[in-house]
């Protein structure tokens, strides 16, 4: 149990380190994919502790597993996605513009623009 | 059985921020989406396993694969 | 020098990160099992949807739903200004098109008769595939968005698979039946307040057996309107797409 | 109507008219299109404050009125509750959102669908003001920003890209931290709802209150990151001086502060939280004298205006921590979370006016930087201008931020610093308005006539100066002037609102003693003072190493540790 935990963790480590430290943009919005699909994981395992059987109710079901993540994380997914679409188009724009993927290079062509 | 699924996400989410080619690294990332979807049914949570899939192999991989077709395939980091 | 003091810098961030995040992730605290109780109790009666996970998406909590569909409607708005300025800015790229004339469209050299049978072969398969998971939500594992995705993606692939421009893949017919689902949403949303019961109240009684129809309304306008979206951007994408 | 689909109007009219705007748009010639957006605005952003307003003898009385969404049972529906905070946040966001909607038409992206944006927009601020629920304020929080990021890059250039994308990539991991203690708190008391969280957290013990106050932590510091207290405010300059003038009044103007006072809900969960009000307000009166040292040190008019857009957010944090840290029911509390309302308030409309008029100037001569930029006038009369109106109401909005009557600024400071006197932060903020005066002095200095012909670039055609901006300048100064001249009866409504006890009056007596005076006389002197230092030969080397220093998109993240390190270290 919290083995699976610390490597979900470590997931998140993972994706936070690349948003952080990794010079090319496109693997940052890797990292913030990673970050989100990190706790969508935490959220549905833990809520899987209770109940054993998927949460729609009829005949014979009666130890059901927590739905409220799982509405949750519906709606957290999305979100995520469209954060990641919105990034992308970003970084797309900033290529054009720069011709370059790395932040720094980005940055300092943008800065002397001026 | 979930610690080797995630161990494996764990690896692909790695080797997705390792490697230089940013078409191997979609390609990783979509692996992942669907290795958490087949997580995701096995925690009991079809829903959300159906989104994963939809969401993270489909349409992630296309707007990936988009951006980077624009941009430049290869990664110096 | 500069890249130890970056990587100084990073290191810090990470282990701030670890000390914050750890006590959360590691805390041993059973799950709490009031909300699950009263919704196993409770759900069916409330909202008539079979599939839990469907009742809380758009029954109780049905505000984090419009929450997220906004979100989507925003983002895939400033997705596609950026596009159509990508376009506009560079002059050469004739081959930039959004209505995706056949003619002009970049991706006709990359085209093969062999993806032009399959994808329109399997567009109408899966349409209807997506059209059963929106319908079903309430019952099976599914529901407005998955299906609307999977819909988005049919309608990506008889872009691919038909030379000429159907209904079905112009833009501007998408581009309707998005603004049109999204204003049918929000209408049938406020529709509780003049109901006398509240904003996203179903305005049928709960409790009848016709309450869950409200659940399969919401399930189909939110299918509808994800799915266009979604399709309007992807095509958009494939039209400016030409590679290097 | 009952008054629970009356106070949540503010949600839905803006979204409904949005979605008639999207609706005409796509189906409709353009002619009606126009007239679609008129009326959206009007149903969209001006009824529902109309609607909203007339709540205001109910709350008043009530305190709050409650409903859960879709009228299910409390426990596990989403509640939003209606307060008298809500009502000041969503007359804020209107108050703002339509002057620099009317300047947009011309100047900025005014296109349908920023039209359609900013509705949206004015929803989720409202709803953010309302949830009492945390997932959902997690949606509404992440609804308005995506629409900030939006609108941040629709600006031309690829600088605004840039702004967008590193403020998006900052705060929406930030998010992800949020959901993270969302995780926590429901994992520790099964519920979402704040009152439920609340109760639950009482009951907990040992190590599980280590965990609820990390989940605390990891939900507060996304939270202010939007606020852009000091160590989490590097984000703000880029997206503030980068984005278009009528989103940069926006930012400002709205933006920074609803998710701020949205936060006084999540502090009242436990009593650990509003033990971290202290140094939050401490961080506050820093950034207040921080921020104003670098804004005097910048050469960009736009990010001058940036840097001080923080520096002012200094003066609200600080009396809000205090409040927070006094408990806002009670005297001294309420007074002070309405004093840093005040503020908040007039620095959205003299910051918008800034903001907009120093956009539309700088445009018309296509120079920012104020060390060469002279004879602002000219340039305006070059694109149409006939009355020097836009100097006027610059000038206008520079004295309400130097704190000078009789214009809104002067008196929402006064109370800021009467509130907190005898307190260090008292030092701080005073030392700040200093700054304020010179960097003002300073930015002021574009409007002097230039001493050699200005080369102008050839106009193409006779173009009139358009009135829809001459509109907005007007609407916004008059505002200023307006809530300068009636500070009375505006404190008593703002402190009606926040609590319910009998409010104290704040009239002309108050503010015009004789050590305010002389306070507000030396603060100018010392102004001037500092102004001439500044640019004194040491003066510009110190001032030029200021501004060189530009942090990288790692030094965003270095401040969130930062802030997340110490909060931490102090809940140890």
């Amino acid at each position: 149990m919290v083995i699976e935990r610390i490597l979900i963790f470590l997931l998140a480590l993972v994706g936070f380190s690349a948003i952080v430290g990794a010079k090319n943009i496109i693997k940052k919005v890797f990292g913030l994919n990673l970050l989100n699909s990190a706790i969508v994981l935490l959220y549905i395992l833990e809520g899987s502790r209770i109940g054993e059987q998927a949460p729609i109710l009829g005949e014979g079901v009666t130890n059901i597993v927590d739905p409220v993540p799982q509405a949750l994380m519906l709606t957290a997914i999305v979100i995520g996605v469209c954060v990641t679409a919105l990034a992308l188009a970003l970084a797309v724009r900033l290529y054009k513009a720069t011709g370059s993927l790395e932040i720094d290079t980005i940055s300092a062509r943008l800065h002397s623009e001026q | 059985m979930t610690i080797l699924l995630l161990f494996l996400i764990l690896s692909l989410g790695s080797f997705a921020l390792l490697s230089k080619d940013l078409l191997h690294s979609v390609i990783a990332l979509s692996a992942l989406s669907m290795l958490s979807a087949l997580m995701f049914t096995m925690l009991k949570a079809p829903d959300v396993a159906i989104t994963e899939a939809a969401v993270g192999a489909g349409i992630s991989t296309i707007i990936f694969v988009w951006a980077i077709r624009h941009t430049r395939r290869r990664s110096k980091d | 020098m500069k890249r130890t003091w970056f990587i100084f810098k990073v290191i810090f961030i990470l282990l701030v990160v670890t000390l914050a995040m750890l006590p959360v992730i590691l805390s041993s605290h059973p799950w709490p099992v009031a909300s699950r109780d009263y919704l196993y109790e409770n759900a069916l009666s409330d909202t008539g949807a079979v599939n839990t996970v469907s009742s809380i998406y758009l029954g109780y909590r049905a505000m984090d739903t419009l929450g997220e569909t906004l979100v989507l409607l925003v983002s895939i708005t400033g997705t596609m200004g950026i596009l159509i300025n990508l376009g506009r800015e560079s002059e050469e790229e004739e081959a930039v098109s959004f209505s995706l004339a056949p003619e002009k469209r970049a991706t006709n050299a990359q085209r093969t008769h062999l993806l032009e049978v399959v994808a329109s072969k399997l567009g109408p398969v899966v349409l209807l595939f997506g059209f059963y998971v929106m319908l079903y939500g309430h019952i099976s594992p599914g529901g407005g968005f998955q299906g609307g995705v999977i819909v988005a993606s049919a309608i990506v692939f008889l872009a691919l698979g038909t030379e000429t421009q159907s209904k079905l893949t112009n833009t501007t017919v998408l581009g309707r039946i998005e603004t049109l689902s999204f204003l049918v949403l929000i209408i049938v949303a406020t529709s509780g307040v003049f109901f006398e019961r509240g904003f996203f109240g179903n305005p049928i009684k709960s409790g009848s057996s016709l309450s869950v129809n409200f659940i399969i309304l919401l399930n189909i306008i939110i299918g509808l309107k994800v799915g266009t979206s979604i399709a309007v951007m992807c095509i958009a994408m494939m039209g400016g797409r030409h590679g290097h | 109507m009952s008054s629970e689909s009356l106070f949540l109007s503010p949600v839905y009219l803006p979204l409904l008219s949005a979605a008639g705007i999207l609706f005409i748009k796509s189906f409709c010639p353009t002619s009606i299109k126009r007239i679609a957006e008129y009326l959206g605005i009007l149903i969209g952003l001006v009824l529902p404050l109309l609607l909203v307003l007339r709540l205001y003898p109910i709350v008043q009385n009530q305190g709050y009125i409650e409903t859960t969404i879709g009228g299910y049972a409390q426990h596990i529906g989403i509640i939003y509750r209606f307060d008298g905070m809500s009502l000041l946040l969503i007359l804020l966001a209107a108050a703002i959102t339509l002057p620099a909607w009317i300047f947009s038409r011309n100047e900025g992206p005014g296109h349908s669908y920023f039209t359609a944006l900013l509705l949206i927009q004015n929803a989720s601020i409202a709803a953010i003001g309302m949830a009492a629920d945390l997932f959902n304020l997690f949606v509404c929080l992440e609804l308005m920003g995506v629409t900030a990021y939006v609108l941040i890059a629709t600006g031309k250039k690829a600088n605004a890209a840039y702004a967008s994308f590193s403020y998006l990539m900052l705060s929406s991991s930030a998010m992800v931290f949020f959901l993270l203690g969302t995780f926590g708190l429901y994992n520790l008391t099964g519920s979402l709802r704040y009152e439920a969280i609340a109760m639950g957290l009482e009951t907990l013990s040992g190590r599980n209150q280590y965990v609820a106050h990390f989940s605390l932590l990891l939900i507060i510091v996304p939270v202010l990151l939007r606020v852009a207290v000091m160590p989490l405010s590097l984000w703000l300059v880029d997206a503030h001086s980068k984005a278009p003038h009528a989103v940069s009044a926006l930012l400002s103007g709205v933006l920074l502060k609803v998710p701020l006072f949205a936060l006084i809900r999540i502090f009242s969960l436990s009593p650990f939280a509003s033990s971290l009000a202290l140094p939050i307000s401490y961080a506050g009166a820093v950034t207040a004298l921080v921020g104003v040292l670098l804004a005097l040190s910048q050469s960009d008019a736009k990010q001058l205006l940036a840097y001080h857009s923080i520096s002012q957010i200094g003066y609200i944090v600080s009396a809000w921590g205090l409040a927070l840290h006094a408990g806002v029911t009670t005297m001294t509390g309420s007074l002070l979370l309405s004093a840093s309302f005040f503020h908040a308030f007039s620095h959205a409309q003299f910051k918008a006016l800034l903001f907009l008029t120093i956009g539309k100037t700088t445009d018309a001569a296509g120079n920012r930087n104020v060390y060469t930029f002279r004879g602002a006038n000219q340039a305006l009369r070059n694109v149409g201008e006939r009355v020097p109106l836009t100097m006027l109401c610059f000038l206008v909005g520079a004295l309400s931020i130097s704190a000078l009557p009789p214009f809104n600024g002067f008196y929402s400071k006064t109370l800021v610093t009467y509130t907190l006197k005898g307190s260090l932060h008292y030092t701080f903020l005073t030392l700040a308005s200093v700054g304020t005066v010179a960097s003002f002095i300073k930015l002021s200095r574009i409007f002097l006539p230039s001493k050699q012909p200005m080369v102008l670039p050839a106009v193409k055609e006779k173009n009139r100066f358009p009135v829809s901006s001459h509109l907005a300048f007007i609407l916004l100064a008059l505002s200023c002037l307006a809530v300068g001249l009636f500070s009375e009866q505006m404190i008593l409504f703002i402190t009606r609102l926040i609590s319910s006890e009998e409010a104290q009056t704040y009239g002309s007596s108050f503010f015009f003693t004789q050590d305010n005076l002389i306070k507000t006389t030396l603060t100018v002197l010392s102004g001037i003072v500092l102004f001439a230092l500044a640019v004194s030969r040491p003066g510009k080397y110190v001032l030029h190493l200021l501004e060189k220093r530009r942090g990288g998109f790692t030094d965003l993240f270095l401040g969130f540790a930062t802030a997340l390190g110490a909060l931490a270290l102090f809940a140890w």
